[in-house]
């Protein structure tokens, strides 16, 4: 009977979810192309590699234009560029995501518990995101790299969310404290209601607009990193991923010298550009995807 | 000014706490890494020529340096002459002190990190006004996303197309180093251009970086501010615009000040890709180079500096916060 | 002699379903040397009204009809640029609803009063320094502490205090305060009525307040306008109003309130809930459906607010008598249809 | 049955710049309030009355004097154990719109409270909903309507009465009222007053209502007794109605003044006054707490401090006398509505007491 | 891109050219910092060989004659059994216009021994290294400029000459201030038979080299032909040194010496004619054609390292001879050059242990014709792994005699370019093959060292052949990687020595005699040249048949010089000048202003 109840209950809530997140994102342009943008390169990181095979090499044909064959030319070993991009963004995309889960996790979970318990746990959590916030993130990785093996999007996006949750913990936070101040939170605790029920029910859902805001932003922070990373060569690879790309378009392709390997360097570029560019688009949408005030502006 | 005194008081207390857990954390994880200093000199002896015994040797005179104390008790020794201002002596730098190679090395980071985070409140700030007061027209529109665009971009990104677009297409600017090296280093004139001249790039990437993040914050802010009432209500008591204009920029600037140490943070954190990139010799470089190298002292000096300049950034945020805003002075 | 004459006057704000009247067809007096009132629940268009008496309606709004004369000014509907900055602060002085924040938290109250004198050119602002004071001083207020502190120095009813100074320094003949004791406690809101009161005689203004709580403005007004769903429905001298209420809206509103003598079982509250630009009714009366005296033609004609006394207006197809006498009273039931 | 016996609420306020303060809120309240009964607070801005209200829903700690409930001294018990009787003390706050979270509809504001209350009361957890229906209605509103509603659909009387019914969903004893009305539309206010005076005739609860307005207080508070905070301090107290026509404490009789009055339907008391001064909190005050404004200040004044005497007796107790006075005060368990003038009393902390009439008089009465 | 030369260019080389241009290079040694010390023996000088800082003589790298050299302060030299007498350059001067003298080069003798260049301080545990360091006991004065040089009486180094005439030459002047007085009587110390007396001794003189790497002189005094004037990070400039002894022969008036800071920064100096030379730079072929474009002309000179794949035999089945052997048999080395070094590398022709031009010249035709040179076949692969007992399922994939699935990870290192290049393409040969290859990347060299000396690494990439001289090209094989040390000539294994990380076994049985490589390797450094070839002859066929490495490519050194603004350059062939930097070439008369 419960059961069916709230069966009855998640459905119904779930249809106007829907419709209110088709709705926000219709309204604007802007947000259907960075959905689009969005969605696209998910697609291509999850399904992209399986129209792929092995990365095939070609001694006889390095740094080929673009032709039927290879659309976007060939590397420094003759494979195909296209599907290193596409191959390639895997890694990108997944490291992202995780990272951006884990810092949704650290950053979420101590901003709200610090901004809900206050006191003596209160300062010890924002101490250690002060410690976080102020400790330079990208040389702490530099460092890292050389301790810990960044091979799997795994390791790479746990190191990125450990090392880059203090934002999104002081936001919700701040949020927190000012939902405590709010008349409905003195309500719940007036109650009796578990203090696992305030945060998860009460306060969650408020500050979930603003973490996800501080979440995809801090995705885009976290794929330049960890391309950077690759990049500048500072953090071994096990597979190509696009700052891999551009790390050898540039140091071994002669990418900023030769117009023959710049394909090479554009196209992972083009890739960062444009999928920062969707996710930028989309996030003007999130806020009213949580918000059920605006979400119902017709 | 006693409270004031007291605020400030406290917020160094606080800062000295920190630089201290950085201190400790550093010096431990740069000891934690593989690798000793000698061995990449060693394998550069090998590949020019020097037979194994005359590398280990040569290698062992100049590194020499096997300390058989605790690590409990290296620390100790670190810390007490951290205290005294003395960061140690580099390892592959042998002989030189650290601090020396950060004095060179500081000005290099801040003077390009400071003039492009001029450069990019300037014209952040500017284009933030345009974008929060034409917020419904396209143009400012296009502003936001290009703020937000230019605050997701990497910081390698932009350096490199700004190389590659002046350096290689154009050939207007040097790609590289502090200044010509013909030029005696001075206060004088054909220096200072080489060296403003070599800056330009760096300077842009750093105002690029960080522009996005002006400019969003400025725009948010002017449009709360402009949804404040006194600002209504100084439109209806006729309170002339250029002096309304006033109003609304002061108003809007404060909230600024926190985003000011977070940019600290991030052009310090784009530091190495942009001193990479344009071969520019700052804390940055620095560090990466004595991470190759493995030279302990020079990595826990250079982290540390960068730890420190972001903490003193934050404080001066606050106090500059606390300066213009009467309601927290007092 | 009236100071400021509105005709017709219909401002309208955009929404997502095109544009609405917030203000429909509008016609109201302030009379010289008098305090008007003009009361309504929320979402009436009280501000709405006030704001386009500086002809400053916020931005999807627009002032669609109508005109506002003011007394040596002119129509502010046609003036623009600098005359109309003029006018503001010049020859109307507006305390703003929420005047606790109406000041620059950044600078002392002072420096915004020099401010205030260079927009409006005021040539001795040593003249206008000294006003001010006296004007504070004659409120309670201690004029050269209140100019040297900033915003956040000063209490919730000092804050009131110092702007209605604001909107009095410049000799502005008329006077406007939205909702100027709201968020006010009692002793509070007594100090400044009174101080309203004061300033208004000695200055011979021609006030217009404007609140929700039609007791609070009961005590000092000279005449009460009530409002509805954007209509002005009655008006006439206060104590007219209050004893012989010929709109039922005004009766029930009257009902509404909690008095502190009389039977405490006679008071109502009225059901239903205030409309607002959207649930306002299209035809008809705009308060048909609140209204215990309604009847068919409500649902059809909008009622003209027309004169049926010398001195009042109303806006109602049912008599005016059956409304005062008439016991169908307001509905008992506490609750309210969603 | 709520007894309080000298609550005292101290803060020492940090503030960076302003330096460190003492914010004395509560300075010792007394006061009973009986089951079923009705007690009202009411004073001008700042004078403790939320702080009261938060105590006594354990929101807030007290850090002297005694809470009883039930004939349980609260400050014996561990935090776990007081929580049971904060539980039956609910609070309905001052802004209903802050007190709803904007992003859960009126079901799941009333079911997690309505499920736990279940669970703890052994009732079957499914009836939940059936409960929900039966609250909503109790306060008026249709439950259908209101239930997937999210608080900004509602309008400010139906968000109140939602606030009230999620505070019955664990069927309290107490409601407490800070500033119920205040933020809600005038058209409004009598109903949401009209339904606490409901609730407290059929559900037998208890009322403590708060507020600076003295008209609402006398809408719920009848039969019951109502006391005039002053800066932490109770001045004043009396049944509501004797309190509001003969107020003896000049404190009293300005709040009182301050009450609007409708001409036309009114008239002004005879005796109106007003403050001869704003509220100044920082200067500290030896003798009794309101001289600095008063407008019939005497020698005494502004030397000894006033305490609670009854209205008549011939002199006015010091702070030697408080204990003897106070103690019979609140030890009486036959306080009761019933008999009030003698054994309650109405009390008051004047050295110079006299009852004065400066609510408005109804003009129809006046003439009739 | 590479249309214009760049604005900065104009700039460096505003002189254009004739006498006294500015002559643009890059130093490939050192990254230049300001405020590192201007002194040789620091780890990161701002010293440049050839430039301002002078030897003796310079080498040859001459494989067939290891102590032929080019003259420096040593106009000439004659060696004896007993030592070295040199006669300095008549006109031999430091920059402050001081002449150089005896006292010079024996403070720079010394220091050589402070320095673990000379002496047995040098060698672990105070044992005598053979061949490796030169043992000065005594330099004697002999007047006009002539100067006598002992060994140390009853050691015989065969590199005598050469080591001692290419020690690092300083002033006394500036020197002997960081130096004990009795440096010499501690010399004696440590070569005296005393082994505690030696052992305290030699203490003290690696304490005494610490000091001398750490000091900073407050100027350059240089003998060579330039001495610096300023040191920008990142860059220096120097300028010729008027008292140089044949300043006549030396053209540019100033040289400007870049860091070298990355493979394509150096191309893109070179696309806008920045460069007069351009050191050994890894590129594309697509940038070399640009760069000849762009009007520079190539120079070869041979290089002496080869690229190869290692593996730690400790771990099965490399093991195996056949493995390697199959192993080798499946790469295809053209291939990987081609995409690993397609310019500075030539795919090697076999693998033994020595570039191939060396093998070359050494090796008799029958000798190289017994070689194998594992042409890619991978049926014969197929086949020897059989015979191991691997065997292949139905998806072809190859398992382990133990049933196991084969899977290799092939580690690099990070920041080598080539080599991961070439990694992916011999992992994709490999999973071809049906041997599941990824090719993995340590973070950097330092961390790739320790971790293959702990044995983490199965197969990597290693160079080997380094330098010209055989003894050393197998040492870096048999040598302390694989557990030999050698004491006076003798080579000792110890398969548990802690930098032991190849494990091969102690013995091979090449052609049906048993030989021990280690011992071998270490006879060679005490045989004189002539008579090195039946040595040479047995390690080779050894280290062919048994592959504890694959040689997959050999470099070229591939240089470049721009004849816009100097000409007279040395061209390939030259190869006892390309062995040195520009600076030398200089002082032998190349190099003119145009
Ligand atoms: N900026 C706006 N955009 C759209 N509608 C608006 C805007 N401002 C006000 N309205 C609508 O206009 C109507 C009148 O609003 P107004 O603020 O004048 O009411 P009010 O009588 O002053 O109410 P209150 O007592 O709450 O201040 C309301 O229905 C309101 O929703
Ligand atoms: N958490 C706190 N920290 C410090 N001071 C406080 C705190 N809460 C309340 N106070 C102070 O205690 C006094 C009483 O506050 P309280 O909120 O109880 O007043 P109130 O009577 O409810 O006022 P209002 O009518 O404005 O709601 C005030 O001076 C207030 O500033
Ligand atoms: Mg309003
Ligand atoms: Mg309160």
């Amino acid at each position: 009977m419960a059961a069916t109840a709230t069966l009855a209950a998640s459905v119904r809530s779930r249809r106007p979810a829907l419709t209110a997140f088709r709705k926000a994102v219709t309204r604007k342009p802007g947000r259907i192309i960075g959905l689009a943008i969005i969605v696209f390169f998910i697609l291509l990181a999850i399904c992209g590699p399986w129209f792929y095979g092995r990365l095939a090499v070609d001694p006889n044909s390095l740094y080929a234009a673009p032709s039927a064959k290879h659309w976007l030319g060939t590397d420094f070993a003759g494979s195909d560029v296209l599907q290193e991009v596409v191959t390639g963004g895997r890694y990108v995309l997944a490291t992202a995501a995780l990272s951006a889960l884990f810092t949704s996790l650290f950053g979420v979970t101590i901003g709200l518990v610090a901004g809900y318990q206050r006191g003596l746990t209160d300062s010890a959590l924002m101490r250690l995101t002060d410690f976080v916030l102020t400790i330079p993130g990208l040389p702490l990785l530099i460092i890292l790299s050389t301790v810990w093996n960044f091979g799997s999007p795994w390791k790479m996006g746990l190191v990125l969310g450990v090392t880059g949750w203090g934002g999104v913990a002081r936001a919700v936070r701040s949020q927190a404290l000012s939902l405590r101040e709010r008349g409905f939170l003195e309500a719940a605790r007036g109650l009796g209601l578990s203090r696992r029920h305030i945060l998860l029910k009460e306060m969650l859902p408020n500050v979930a607009p603003y973490a996800a805001m501080q979440l995809m932003l801090s995705m885009i922070a976290f794929i330049g990193a960890e391309v950077g990373l690759f990049f500048l060569g500072l953090v071994p690879f096990s597979s190509t991923n696009w700052g891999v790309m551009l790390n050898q378009a540039v140091f071994s392709g002669g990418a900023m010298e030769t117009p023959s390997a710049l394909i090479y360097l554009l196209a992972p570029l083009v890739c960062i550009l444009v999928l920062t560019l969707g996710i930028v688009l989309f996030l003007d949408a999130i806020d009213e995807l949580f918000n059920p005030r605006l979400r119902e502006r017709v | 000014m006693t409270a004031f005194a007291r605020r400030l008081a406290g917020k160094l207390a606080a800062g000295l706490v920190m630089v201290w857990v950085v201190v400790t954390f550093t010096f431990f994880l740069v000891h934690a890494l593989p690798g000793k200093p000698g061995d990449v000199q060693y394998e550069q002896y090998i590949q020019s020529g020097m037979n194994a015994e005359q590398a280990a040797a040569k290698v062992k005179a100049i590194y020499g340096y096997t300390s058989h104390d605790s690590m409990l008790s290296q620390y100790g020794g670190y810390l007490g002459k951290l205290l005294h201002g003395d960061l140690g002596q580099s390892i592959s730098y042998s002989g030189v002190p650290v601090s020396h190679l950060i004095w060179a090395a500081l000005p290099w980071t801040v003077i390009p990190v400071l003039s492009g985070l001029l450069v990019s409140f300037l014209i952040g700030v500017t284009a933030g006004v345009v974008a929060a007061v034409r917020r419904s027209s396209r143009w400012g529109g296009l502003l936001t996303v290009s703020g937000s665009l230019f605050a997701g971009v990497p910081a390698f990104v932009l350096a490199l197309l700004l190389l590659v677009v002046f350096h290689t297409e154009w050939n207007l600017l040097p790609d590289a180093g502090t200044s010509d090296i013909q030029y005696d280093p001075g206060w004088n004139l054909p220096y200072i251009g080489s060296v403003v001249q070599h800056a330009v790039l760096p300077v842009c990437a750093y105002a690029l970086l960080s522009y996005g993040g002006w400019l969003l914050a400025m725009k948010s802010s002017v449009v709360s501010v402009l949804g404040d009432d006194f600002i209504l209500a100084s439109e209806l008591r006729g309170i002339a615009p250029v002096t309304r204009a006033r109003y609304i920029g002061r108003n809007a600037i404060l909230p600024l000040f926190t985003v000011l140490a977070l940019s600290f943070g991030v052009m310090f954190a784009g530091s190495f890709f942009i001193e990479d990139t344009f071969d520019y010799p700052g804390l940055g470089d620095l560090l990466l180079k004595s991470i190759g190298t493995r030279d302990y002292p020079v990595m826990a000096g250079a982290f540390l500096l960068i730890t420190v300049s972001i903490i003193i950034a934050n404080i001066l945020a606050d106090l500059c916060y606390t300066l213009i805003d009467p309601r927290v002075r007092r | 002699m009236s100071e400021v004459e509105v005709r017709d006057l219909t401002v309208e704000y955009q929404t997502s379903v095109g544009w609405l009247p917030a203000v429909a067809g509008a016609s109201l007096d302030l009379r010289a040397g008098q305090i008007t009132g003009l009361v309504g629940e929320s979402g009436s268009g009280k501000s709405t009204l006030a704001l386009s008496l500086l002809n400053a309606v916020p931005a999807p709004g627009r002032i669609a009809g109508g005109t506002i004369e003011v007394a040596g000014v002119g129509d502010l509907t046609r003036l623009g640029g600098k005359q109309l900055r003029k006018a503001r602060g010049g020859a109307i002085g507006y305390v703003f609803q929420a005047s606790q924040n109406s000041l620059n938290p950044l600078k002392t109250i002072g420096r915004q009063l020099l401010d205030l004198g260079r927009s409006h050119e005021v040539g001795d602002l040593r003249a206008l320094i000294a006003r001010a004071k006296d004007l504070a001083n004659r409120m309670g207020l201690d004029g050269d502490r209140v100019l040297d502190s900033y915003q956040h120095e000063l209490s919730g009813g000092m804050r009131q205090r110092v702007g209605i100074v604001f909107a009095l320094v410049l000799n502005a003949k008329v006077l406007i305060l939205d909702e100027p004791t709201t968020a006010l406690d009692m002793l509070s809101q007594a100090s400044v009525l009174d101080i309203v009161r004061k300033v208004h005689d000695e200055n011979q203004l021609s006030t217009l307040i404007i609140t929700h709580d039609i007791g609070a403005i009961s005590e000092i007004a000279d005449r009460l306008a009530v409002m509805y769903g954007g209509r002005i429905v009655e008006d006439g001298p206060l104590l007219e109003v209050l004893r012989r209420p010929t709109h039922p809206y005004t009766k029930a509103l009257i009902g509404a309130t909690a008095r502190i003598t009389g039977d405490v079982d006679g008071a109502r509250a009225l059901p239903g809930r205030p409309p607002d630009l959207t649930t306002v009714a299209r035809a008809g009366c705009v308060f048909r459906d609140r209204c215990p005296f309604a009847v068919e033609v409500c649902a059809q004609t909008e009622p003209e607010l027309h004169s049926f006394d010398s001195e009042r207006r109303r806006a109602c197809h049912v008599e005016p008598s059956t409304v005062l006498t008439g016991t169908t009273g307001t509905p008992a039931a506490v609750g309210e249809p969603a | 049955m709520i007894q309080a016996r000298g609550i005292t609420r101290t803060y020492q306020t940090h503030g960076s710049f302003t330096g460190d303060r003492t914010v004395h809120a509560l300075r010792g309240v007394d006061f009973t309030l009986p089951d079923g009964g009705a007690v009202s607070f009411i004073g001008e801005s700042g004078c403790g009355k939320t702080t009261l209200g938060k105590i006594l829903t354990g929101l807030e700690t007290f850090d002297g004097g005694e809470l009883v409930v039930d004939g349980v001294e609260l400050s014996k018990l561990r935090p776990r154990q007081r929580e049971k009787y904060f539980r039956r003390i609910q609070m309905i706050h001052q802004d209903p719109y802050s007190a709803l979270n904007p992003t859960r509809t009126v079901e799941a504001t009333l079911g997690d409270p309505l499920r736990m209350r279940a669970k703890e009361t052994g009732a079957p957890v499914s009836a939940w909903r059936e409960r929900a229906a039966e609250l909503l209605t109790l306060v008026g509103l249709e439950p259908a309507a209101v239930l997937p509603k999210y608080p900004h659909q509602l309008s400010g009387g139906q968000r109140q009465r939602v606030v009230i019914a999620r505070a019955l969903t664990v069927d309290p004893t107490v409601l407490i009222a800070d500033e119920a009305v205040s933020m809600i539309d005038v058209s409004m206010r009598l109903g949401i007053l009209s339904l606490l005076r409901d609730l407290r005739a059929r559900l037998g609860i208890s009322l403590v209502f708060i507020t600076h307005d003295v008209a609402t207080a006398r809408y719920v508070g009848d039969g019951g007794e109502l006391h005039v905070i002053y800066r932490g301090e109770v001045v004043e107290r009396g049944l509501t109605d004797e309190v509001i026509l003969s107020p003896v404490h000049p404190y009293t009789q300005c709040l009182l003044s301050a009450v609007p009055v409708m001409r036309g339907l009114e008239e002004p008391g005879p005796d109106r006054t007003a403050p001869t001064a704003a509220l100044d909190e920082r200067t500290p005050t030896p003798g009794c707490l309101f001289q600095p404004r008063c407008p019939f200040a005497g020698a005494q004044c502004a030397e000894t401090h006033p305490v609670l005497v009854p209205f008549g007796a011939d002199a006015v107790g010091t702070d030697a006398a408080e204990a003897n006075v106070t103690g019979a005060d609140v030890t009486g368990a036959d306080v009761t509505g019933a008999d009030a003038t003698e054994e309650s009393g109405h009390v008051h902390a004047c050295f110079y007491p006299e009852s004065r009439r400066v609510v408005g008089v109804e003009v129809g009465a006046a003439s009739a | 891109a590479c249309s214009s030369s760049s604005s900065s260019a104009k700039k460096t080389n505003g002189g254009g050219g004739g006498t006294g241009g500015v002559f643009t290079s890059i130093d490939a040694n050192n990254k230049i910092t300001a405020g590192a010390p201007m002194n040789p023996f620091n780890a990161t000088p701002n010293m440049f060989k050839g430039y301002n800082w002078m030897q003796l003589a310079f080498t040859k790298n001459d494989p067939s004659d290891p102590n032929a050299v080019l003259p420096g302060l040593a106009a000439s030299w004659t060696s004896s059994d007993s030592g070295l007498t040199i006669q300095l350059q008549p006109n031999a001067k430091w920059s402050d216009g001081t002449p150089v003298t005896a006292a010079d080069i024996k403070t720079s003798l010394a220091i050589a021994y402070t320095q673990g260049t000379a002496g047995p301080v040098a060698s672990a545990g105070g044992t005598v290294v053979a061949g490796s360091n030169f043992e000065v006991s005594d330099v004697k004065d002999l007047g006009g400029g002539k100067i006598e040089i002992d060994q140390q009486p009853g050691v015989k180094n065969l590199y005598f000459q050469r080591l001692v005439l290419t020690a690092t030459i300083v002033s006394d002047k500036v020197y002997s201030g960081q130096l004990p007085a009795d440096i010499w009587s501690q010399i004696a110390a440590v070569q005296g038979t005393d082994p505690a007396a030696a052992s305290a001794a030699g203490d003290k003189l690696a304490a005494e080299g610490k000091t001398i790497a750490a000091f900073s002189p407050a100027k350059d005094v240089s003998a060579g032909p330039f001495v610096e004037t300023r040191v920008n990070p990142g860059e220096a400039l120097l300028d010729r040194n008027q008292y140089f002894y044949a300043a006549n022969k030396i053209s540019p008036k100033q040289v400007i010496l870049r860091s070298y800071s990355g493979n394509q920064q150096i191309w893109g100096y070179m696309n806008g004619g920045e460069l007069d030379y351009a050191p050994y730079t890894s590129m594309p072929t697509n940038i070399l054609n640009q760069v000849l474009k762009a009007g520079y002309t190539r120079i070869d000179a041979p290089s002496y390292v080869s690229a190869s794949i290692a593996f730690n035999e400790k771990q099965a089945p490399y093991n195996l001879t056949p493995v390697r052997q199959a192993l080798a048999y499946v790469i295809d080395r053209d291939a990987v050059t081609k995409v690993g070094e397609p310019v500075g590398g030539i795919a090697a022709p076999t693998t033994t242990g020595l570039v191939g031009s060396q093998s070359d010249s050494i090796l008799s035709a029958d000798q190289k014709a017994a070689l194998n040179p594992y042409s890619p076949d991978p049926a014969k692969a197929a086949s020897l792994l059989q015979g191991a007992g691997f065997t292949k399922d139905s998806s072809g994939q190859w398992h382990l005699p133990n049933g196991q699935q084969w899977k290799i990870t092939l580690q690099t290192v990070n920041g080598f370019s080539d080599w991961i290049a070439a990694s992916t393409i011999v992992a994709n040969e490999l999973t071809a093959f049906g041997i599941q290859t990824t090719a993995a990347i340590t973070a950097d060299f330092a961390t790739y060292q320790k971790e293959m000396a702990a044995g983490k690494y199965a197969v990597g990439w290693w160079l080997v052949a380094l330098g010209p001289q055989t003894d050393m090209a197998y040492a870096r094989i048999y040598g302390s990687a694989d557990g030999y040390s050698v004491t006076n000539g003798q080579a000792a294994h110890d398969d548990n020595a802690a930098t032991n990380w190849e494990h091969t076994p102690a013995t091979y049985t090449v052609n049906g005699q048993t030989i021990d490589p280690g011992q071998l390797a270490a006879q060679l450094s005490t045989t004189p040249v002539s008579a090195q070839q039946p040595i040479i002859a047995q390690l080779a066929a050894a280290t062919n048949q048994e592959l504890p490495m694959i040689q997959i490519w050999n470099y070229t050194h591939v240089m470049f010089d721009l004849d816009k603004r100097f000409t007279n350059y040395p061209k390939t062939g030259q190869d006892d000048l390309l062995a040195n930097p520009p600076g030398v070439w200089m002082m032998q008369g190349y190099v003119q202003g145009k």
